[in-house]
């Protein structure tokens, strides 16, 4: 059996993955998508420890992040919408009327 | 029985009561009472008057009052180095001494309120409720001053006086002149007043008392002290003797200031600019007669010290010689007067230091009578010449005006010092005792006196040109313009009171001819006696205000240490005399002519020198303005730029910074979320290596 | 109940006479300050408190009962009078009145809300001398401070914004200060050895001594001196001392006249009143200790003062920096700690409130119909306005100490008092030094007076100069006599002072 | 005796929520908000009764409290106090939003979003668990970002709600990601068993659980508006409408607080936590130190009022955070800081609400933003210029306001606690912030200024007052408030 280690290292890196990609990518999709791999990165290590203890708790943890990552994402698109009626751009540095 | 003494008390609130009447008046500003006031003014100062009579009589009769009659403050408990608790209180000292000061004050008062109706309502002045007033506040003042039991009460009313002095000075306030005048008068006492609170202060911080006279009055604790016999607090590590002659030194200072004496002497001669009567009574007769009058008050404590002794000495001698020098040279009638003033004021302050406690008393009489008497008679003449006071625009009034040429007359003679008239018996006994102290006192003192004595001879002969110059230029020889030609006497309100001081000028001497009494051996020296009193009995014992007191302490060893020399007083008479007619002589010489010459332009350089007062008023405006005033500009821009700068500083370094911190937020959130990262990172590093997570 | 009537009718009248329209609210606010003055002026003839507050004196007119518990600290609302309060009330209702009436020549706009902040502030006042309890003192001592900053800021002059700000948060700051150098001391420092913060159970906590505990690595001496400094400095701002000073003038010069009158005449005196309740009733050890250092700020504050004021050519900046020096000398007696030192410092802070108001209120007089305060600007005002002038000149004299009158009482009995001083090293030459103010101050009073009320009339702008309407004169007399009352009479609250301070001079009473 | 739910007072915010949305897919297109506001406002005052009664009717649930639902959610004094607390902040805004979205389309999505924000919010108040706590937290966010970007067709709300969403999505994901490690390191969510296992010793994994710690703190932090993940709040509260702002700045924060209160207290003891090497009350200090000095200082030099305020909130979340930075194992004292710290949020929740709906009245006026648009406010609408100042110096804390109460016993707390350096940071910036607060102060009341103001908007004028009393009756009335909220913070420790 995979040593529990492994799975931590795992979802840490994804979890890099996902960061780098959310402070490098300008465009605010990409974005979105670096935050669903943060949020994943989560729910490996909730599946993987949940093995480890034996108990349910982190399946059903995992269930809940993928739900609200859904949500996330329903209410993250309406706003890029939005960003793209007022910016005519969904580049998420565009946006800085508001600064200082 | 209720004697004098129960009614003393309103010798002072008469007066008092008179200037709230004027002042109601004056607040009214409607013409409520004839003659704007004099009358009320007359009445209280009549009053005062009569009962100072009474008070004088019944003190002859042996019986004096020394009593508190009000409790100003009083502490509790003793505190500080203090062995018991404050009193302030107010008081009455009526002794001979005290009783002949009232009489003189509402005598001179009672004249000068008289003549200022000729002076002032004739002349139809504005604002009469205001001067008397003024007159009515400071006849209260300085009689309050006079009766005052204690120093501090005599310190307050030396006060009043002082502002009563400001305000009739400035009276005509409406010219340039006369408020600066006020103001230089003021300031300039007010700095010897200084010295004078300081002294108050550490007379109660050194005795816990403040009391002239009596059991526990504190010329008597000092000189107990001294003796050992009782314990007072002295400051600053200074033994008994040394800190009694700082402290009567710094009370000197207000002396100094208000008595015009060298170098404080600056504002006499401005202070020239108030109305004349005033200058008559305030600057002449009494106020500046204050001072002395306070080193008398409190003889038994200078006679404890040496040092003070001779200060007082000298420094009166100087002056008298250094005023009478300029006098010599002036122009206006009142400049001659302003400086014999501050000359005689220094003979009596001689006296005082001399040791002659009677003699300095006596001229500080005689001076009162002559010179209130010169000061309204130039008064009467200026009314005469349309207030044109410049002498050379006088001469020959003596036909145009008598009454007031004799009586100036009188009382020139009296300041020149000649035979008999009043000032001849006072200055001579002056320098009679400056001579015979200075001789027989071995110690410094003497040497002291010796000098000042020598000035004081000097300053009579200067006294004797001085005055006959004026009394020349102003009335003899040929009127030297139309004013002159056409001048006229004034009224009686203005002649009467000319006669009566002229009559006491001439022969308030008699009442101590000392020379007259070592000649003869009659027994005359009335104001000897009154001030000595009987050796060991009644005042003189309870009080210790008498000259037996004195004189034993000015000879005790532990005091000033004097000794007499053996000296006939006739023969020193004689010399002075002798000086005093060469300088009226030569005056007369000079001046006496039908159109006499401005001779002492001959002195040259000389007499811009003494025209210009030797530069005083010069070195003391350049300290005012060339060294406070810079000063405290400086003060002012070092206080806006660097003390408030900081204050300023330390809001505006603070808005900086926030300014920098804003910049952090830069309106670009993926640098945000960076930002974010690294914080979160730097915490995260932080917290493992300091948790030592791994 | 007494005191909390008065409070609370005050608020209510603030908030009536905020309510009320413009055009009556100067008289509604007259008519309602007097009724403070008039409950503190019986307080007055009732009163029968003695001995001192703090040390356990019966005070009079007490009202105690609790409030709630902070952080182990029961808070009441603890009001009473003792000798040294008492004259400070009177004062604030005396002068509240007397600074109301003197406003309705020159406030023309938004008289309601001035009206009614004026007696807000008068409420404050009468909480702050009256209280007790820190917590319930501290509130009302900072809520003094707004209405002071609205009246200096709305109705105030050019650079009333600036001046404004820079009082309150300058001021602020300073009371945070204090505020952390007590409760260092007595959450750090009395721990659990007090169950309230009443001023009376601190004193007494800390007179008992040993019960001072080492707190945040401060050893119980250092935390006591530290307290001690920053208290002290934090009063020392409201006084103020040099060089705290430099808000004061600004203050002056931008606050209208009767604002300037409440801030020099009350206002300045929580300073010293503070610094007399808590530095130097709680930790007189301390204060001793550092004697010559409060001294010498003393004799600074009074000769640095006075030779500002001589440099100033603004009437109302003369009169600011005379305030700092007059108040320099109230330092002074204070830390004389000899009876006449620190009384005479407690009946300076009365001499001065009224003094200092009165020249305000004359120069505001003046300002209202020269509309100008530059001494250059003008010339012989007192053939115009006569009355107004020789009020004027009375109050400058009495400004100079003149006899009789209770700026010399206060300044006699603090020199006395410091003269003899134990506690003081050499004191004699810190009062003598002190002392010289007196030169100092008739030399730039006597000036100004010179160059404005006296000489041939002249004015820089063409106003019609007349004599002052009657609603204008009439408080500078009642002020003028006030003076010579407590000039001739000081025992009208001497007595009482005396009484109050006697337990922090040593002595027994 | 009535028993109800212990849930009561959420359940009624949910419902309410339901109801104004059944109302609004009734009447879709109705422009008219009264119906709406209406109903939230009666449903948050059921609410904050409910809360009110539990608290003080003797329930024993402000002592005790009950959990529930397998432990996943508590009912005590702590969650009752900020239910309380959230609905009050609700029926301002909801008030304050009548006038200000009047004649506005969806306005019914705009109630229904608030009132499912606060019944998240109460909700997170009562979480128990790791996991109700995550689910709460996004039933906050999710609202709160559309909340922002409200504005559909005004550049700065939707610039800000892209903000708020980008920093909130980053900001959830790592506190997930932190619950996760949680997991990893002690197998459960629910505190009472994360505590036991902290208790019972971490052994090696202890540096998962410290990071896990950390980024729990992150998402605190970040509902908190709490440096480093402040970069959101600034933008967020200038951007979006008035009222939304004020919503945020108030209840959300506070939200934040409860979550960070109950996780840290319950969760992770402080004890076994620092003897383990995490030492959150010293990270704690860390962020409460940076939040205020930052807050402060880039407050004191803004020019337009609304970042000003949003600047201080975080000021102000730099105070609170002293009620966790302020905490030691074992220390009789947690209470009472903690305590303090809840009822500074509370006042907050009344003086900050107020201060933006004061500048939602301005916005609603057409006064501009700057300070200098406010000149002369004052002397043209005293009544709300009034209102504003005592919101202002109550911020400041001035005596005898509100917020010099709050800030006094946190300081106190502190003090007591030992912080004192932190103290005297909080103080120094206090007093700076009373610098920028009276710029405000100064303009509406120092300043000449002409406006041509369109009457006062009853609901706004309401709210307004209804803040004010709370701000000003806090004064006599403030015995109650920290006694309840000390108990609730004590009961927490025991």
């Amino acid at each position: 059996m995979v040593p529990v280690e492994y799975y931590l290292v795992l979802s840490a890196a994804v979890f890099s993955i996902g960061l780098y990609g959310l402070l490098t990518r300008e465009n605010a999709l990409l974005f979105l998508m670096s935050v669903e791999l943060m949020l994943n990165a989560a729910n490996i290590n909730f599946v993987a420890f949940s093995l480890q203890w034996g108990n349910l708790t982190g399946q059903v943890m995992s269930l809940f992040v993928m739900g609200l990552a859904a949500a996330e994402v329903a209410v993250g698109i309406g706003i890029i919408l939005v960003l793209y009626r007022n910016f005519k751009d969904v580049d998420v540095t565009v946006p800085q009327s508001m600064r200082w | 029985m209720v004697g004098a003494f129960d009614y003393a008390p309103a010798i002072v609130l008469l007066p008092f009561l008179s200037f709230c009447l004027a002042v109601g008046v004056a607040l009214s500003g409607r013409d409520l009472l004839p003659k704007g006031g004099a009358l009320p003014g007359i009445a209280a100062t009549a009053g005062s008057l009569l009962l100072s009579a009474w008070v004088f009589l019944t003190v002859s009769g042996g019986e004096t009052y020394n009593e508190t009659i009000y409790t100003w403050a009083a502490g509790g408990e003793a505190t500080g180095s203090l062995s018991q608790p404050l009193e302030l209180t107010f008081g009455l000292l009526l002794d001979p001494l005290s009783a002949m000061m009232l009489l003189i004050v509402s005598l001179v008062a009672l004249l000068v309120h008289v003549f200022s109706l000729g002076y002032m309502n004739d002349e139809g002045e504005t604002g009469l409720p205001r001067y008397y007033a003024g007159l009515g506040l400071f006849t209260a003042s300085m009689l309050g001053f006079v009766v005052a039991d204690n120093l501090l009460m005599a310190f307050m009313f030396f006060e009043l006086v002082g502002l009563c002095s400001y305000l009739l000075i400035g009276f005509w306030f409406r010219q340039a002149g006369p408020p600066s005048a006020a103001k230089k008068a003021f300031l300039v006492t007010r700095f010897g007043d200084y010295f004078f609170l300081i002294g108050v202060v550490a007379v109660f911080a050194t005795f816990g008392t403040a009391k002239f006279a009596g059991e526990g009055s504190f010329p008597r604790l000092a000189e107990a002290a001294i003796q050992g016999e009782a314990t007072v607090n002295t400051f600053l590590g200074l033994a008994p003797t040394a800190w009694f002659t700082v402290v009567g030194l710094l009370v000197l200072g207000g002396v100094i200031g208000k008595s015009a004496q060298f170098p404080l002497h600056t504002w006499l001669p401005d202070a020239m600019e108030g109305p004349t009567p005033v200058s008559a009574l305030i600057h002449a007769a009494t106020m500046v007669a204050a001072g002395v009058y306070l080193v008398a008050r409190m003889y038994g404590f200078y006679a404890l010290s040496p040092t003070a002794m001779a200060v007082v000495a000298l420094v009166g001698a100087f002056t008298a010689l250094f005023a009478a020098t300029m006098g010599l040279v002036k122009k206006e009638i009142k400049q001659v007067l302003a400086y014999s003033t501050i000359s005689q004021y220094g003979y009596i302050m001689l006296g005082l230091g001399a040791g002659g406690y009677v003699a300095g008393t006596f001229h500080l009489l005689t001076h009162a009578f002559f010179k209130a008497l010169l000061f309204l008679g130039a008064g009467s003449v200026i009314i005469a010449m349309h207030h044109n006071e410049d002498m050379w625009d006088m001469g020959g009034l003596k036909d145009r005006m008598p009454v007031t040429y004799y009586t100036f007359l009188a009382g020139s003679l009296a300041l020149a010092g000649i035979v008999p008239f009043a000032g001849f018996w006072s200055k001579d006994e002056v320098l009679y005792e400056a001579l015979v102290h200075g001789l027989g006192t071995t110690s410094g003192l003497g040497t002291a006196l010796l000098v000042a004595y020598g000035m004081g001879l000097i300053a009579v002969l200067f006294t004797g040109f001085y005055t006959f110059r004026m009394v020349m230029l102003t009335f003899h020889g040929e009127p030297r313009t139309d004013t002159a030609r056409e001048a006229t006497e004034p009224g009686w309100n203005v002649k009467l009171p000319l006669v009566v001081l002229g009559i006491l000028a001439t022969t308030v001497g008699f009442v101590n001819m000392v020379p007259v009494k070592d000649l003869t051996g009659a027994e005359i020296d009335f104001l000897h006696k009154w001030l000595y009193g009987t050796e060991g009995a009644g005042w003189a014992e309870t009080l210790g205000t008498s000259g037996y007191q004195y004189h034993h302490v000015l000879f005790a060893d532990y005091g000033a240490g004097m000794a007499a020399a053996n000296l006939p007083s006739y023969l020193v008479g004689l010399l002075s005399l002798a000086l005093a007619l060469f300088g009226a002589g030569s005056a007369y010489v000079l001046y006496g002519g039908a159109d006499p010459d401005p001779y002492t332009d001959k002195l040259g350089v000389v007499k811009d020198v003494l025209y210009n007062n030797y530069y005083q008023d010069e070195y003391q405006v350049w300290l005012a303005e060339g060294v406070v005033l810079p000063l405290s500009k400086a003060a002012d821009v070092f206080d806006q730029a660097v003390v408030d700068g900081v204050v300023n500083g330390v809001s505006s370094v603070s808005l900086f910074g926030g300014s920098r911190i804003k910049r952090i937020q830069d309106g670009i959130v993926t640098h945000y979320a960076a930002m974010l990262t690294l914080g979160l990172t730097a915490l995260l590093v932080g917290f493992a290596i300091y948790g030592g997570w791994f | 109940m007494i005191i909390e009537t008065l409070i609370g009718f005050t608020f209510v009248a603030a908030l009536l006479t905020f309510l009320v329209p413009d055009e009556v609210a100067n008289r509604v606010g007259a008519a309602l300050s007097l009724v403070p003055l008039v409950g503190t002026l019986w307080m007055w003839t009732q009163f029968d408190g003695s001995g001192n507050a703090l040390t356990g004196g019966t005070l009079a007119f007490e009202t105690q009962f609790d409030l709630f518990a902070l952080s182990g600290y029961q808070v009441q609302w603890f009001t009473g009078l003792d000798g040294i309060s008492l004259p400070l009330v009177v004062l604030t209702a005396f002068l509240t009145t007397l600074a109301i009436v003197s406003a309705w020549t020159p406030i023309d706009s938004r008289q309601s809300q001035f009206y009614g902040l004026m007696l807000f502030m008068e409420a404050n006042l009468l909480g702050m001398f009256t209280a007790l309890d820190f917590f319930v003192w501290f509130v009302f001592w900072e809520a003094t401070l707004l209405p002071m900053y609205f009246l200096i800021g709305v109705w105030g002059g050019p650079r009333r914004k600036y001046a404004a700000i820079k009082f309150f948060v300058y001021t602020n700051v300073a009371s945070l200060l204090m505020f952390v150098g007590f409760v260092a001391l007595t959450f750090g420092g009395l721990g659990d050895s007090i169950d309230t913060l009443s001023l009376p159970e601190v004193a007494m906590a800390l007179d008992a001594g040993g019960n001072v505990s080492s707190f945040m690595g401060l050893a119980p001496g250092t935390l006591k001196l530290v307290a001690f400094l920053a208290m002290f400095v934090g009063f020392a701002v409201k006084v103020p001392v040099a060089p705290l000073h430099t808000w004061l003038p600004d203050a002056h010069v931008e606050a209208p006249t009767p604002a300037s009158v409440m801030l020099a005449g009350v206002l300045l005196k929580m300073g010293t009143y503070a610094m007399l309740r808590f530095n130097f009733t709680m930790l007189p050890d301390v204060a001793s200790d550092l004697a010559i250092l409060i001294a010498a700020l003393g004799a600074f504050s009074v000769i640095y003062g006075a030779i500002l004021a001589l440099a100033q050519e603004d009437l109302k900046r003369i009169v600011a920096y005379s305030s700092v020096s007059s108040m320099g000398y109230v330092l002074l007696g204070l830390i004389a700690f000899t009876e006449f030192g620190v009384a005479g410092a407690t009946f300076q802070m009365i001499a001065h409130g009224l003094i200092s108001g009165l020249m305000f209120m004359a120069v505001g007089v003046i300002y209202n119909t020269t509309h100008t305060r530059m001494v250059g600007d003008m010339s012989g005002l007192a053939d115009r306005m006569p009355v107004t002038v020789g009020i004027f000149v009375a109050g400058a004299f009495g400004y100079m100490g003149l006899p009789l009158m209770a700026g010399f009482a206060g300044e006699y009995f603090i020199f006395v008092g410091s003269f003899h001083s134990t506690v003081i090293p050499s004191a004699p030459l810190f009062t003598a030094a002190a002392m010289f103010g007196i030169v100092i101050v008739a030399g730039y009073l006597l000036l100004a007076m010179q160059r404005t009320l006296f000489g041939p009339f002249s004015l820089d702008a063409d106003y019609e100069v007349g004599a002052a309407p009657f609603h204008d004169v009439a408080p500078l007399a009642v002020l003028l006599l006030a003076v010579i009352a407590l000039g001739v009479a000081p025992d009208l609250f001497f007595d009482m002072i005396l009484n109050a301070i006697a337990p922090l001079v040593g002595g027994g009473a | 005796m009535v028993t109800a739910p212990p849930l009561t007072p959420t359940f009624l915010l949910g419902l309410t929520a339901l109801a104004v949305l059944t109302y609004d897919s009734v009447w879709p297109d109705s422009t008219d908000g009264s119906v709406l506001t209406g109903i939230s406002v009666v449903g948050s005052l059921a609410s904050l009764a409910a809360a009110g009664w539990f608290l003080t009717a003797g329930t024993g649930l402000a002592t005790d409290g009950v959990s529930l639902y397998a432990d996943a959610v508590v009912v005590d004094g702590m969650s009752l106090f900020f239910t309380a607390l959230f609905a009050a902040v609700t029926i301002l805004v909801s008030l304050a939003s009548f006038d200000y979205f009047a004649g506005k389309e969806n306005q019914g999505e705009l109630f229904g979003l608030m009132l499912l924000a606060a019944t998240g919010m109460s909700l997170i108040a009562s979480a128990n668990s790791l996991a109700t706590a995550f689910v709460a937290l996004e039933l906050v966010s999710l609202p709160s970002y559309a909340l922002v970007a409200f504005l559909k067709n005004d550049r700065g709300s939707s610039e800000a709600g892209l903000k708020y969403f980008l920093i909130g999505a980053l900001s959830s994901a790592i506190f997930v990601f932190g619950v996760s490690l949680i997991y990893a390191a002690t197998g459960s969510l629910l505190l009472p068993d994360i505590a036991a296992a902290f208790e019972s010793g971490l052994g090696d994994r202890v540096g998962i659980a410290g990071v896990g710690v950390l980024m729990v703190a992150g998402g605190v932090a970040f509902k908190a508006a709490a440096v480093p993940f402040h970069f959101w709040a600034p933008e967020a509260y200038e951007g979006a409408p008035a009222p939304v702002s004020a919503f945020l700045s108030s209840a959300s924060k506070a939200a934040g607080f409860a979550l960070g209160f109950r996780v840290f207290v319950v969760g992770f003891p402080l004890g076994p936590a620092a003897s383990a090497g995490i030492d959150w009350a010293l990270l704690f200090q860390v962020l409460a130190v940076a939040t205020m000095v930052l807050g402060n200082f880039a407050a004191a030099t803004q020019d337009e009022v609304k970042r000003m305020l949003a600047y201080s909130s975080i000021g102000h979340a730099g105070y609170v955070l002293i009620g966790l930075a302020a905490l030691s194992a074992e220390a009789a004292t947690n209470g009472d800081v903690m305590g303090a710290a809840m009822a500074h949020l509370f006042v907050y929740g009344f003086m900050n609400t107020g201060a933006f709906l004061f500048v939602a009245l301005a916005e609603n006026w057409g006064v501009g933003r700057r300070f200098e648009d406010y000149n002369g406010l004052g002397a043209e609408k005293p009544f709300a210029a009034v209102a504003m100042t005592a919101f202002l110096f109550s911020l400041a804390g001035v005596p005898p306001l509100g917020g010099f109460f709050s800030k006094l016993f946190l300081f106190a707390g502190a003090v007591e606690a030992g912080l004192w350096w932190l103290v005297v940071i909080a103080v120094i910036n206090s007093s700076l912030s009373l610098f920028y607060y009276s710029r405000v102060v100064r303009a509406l009341w120092f300043e000449e200024g002409e406006h041509d103001l369109s009457g006062a908007p009853t609901a706004l004028y309401a709210a307004l007052a209804v803040a004010l009393v709370g701000t000003v009756l806090l004064l006599p009335g403030f015995g109650p408030v920290i006694e309840t909220a000390q108990e609730a913070a004590t009961a927490l420790f025991a």
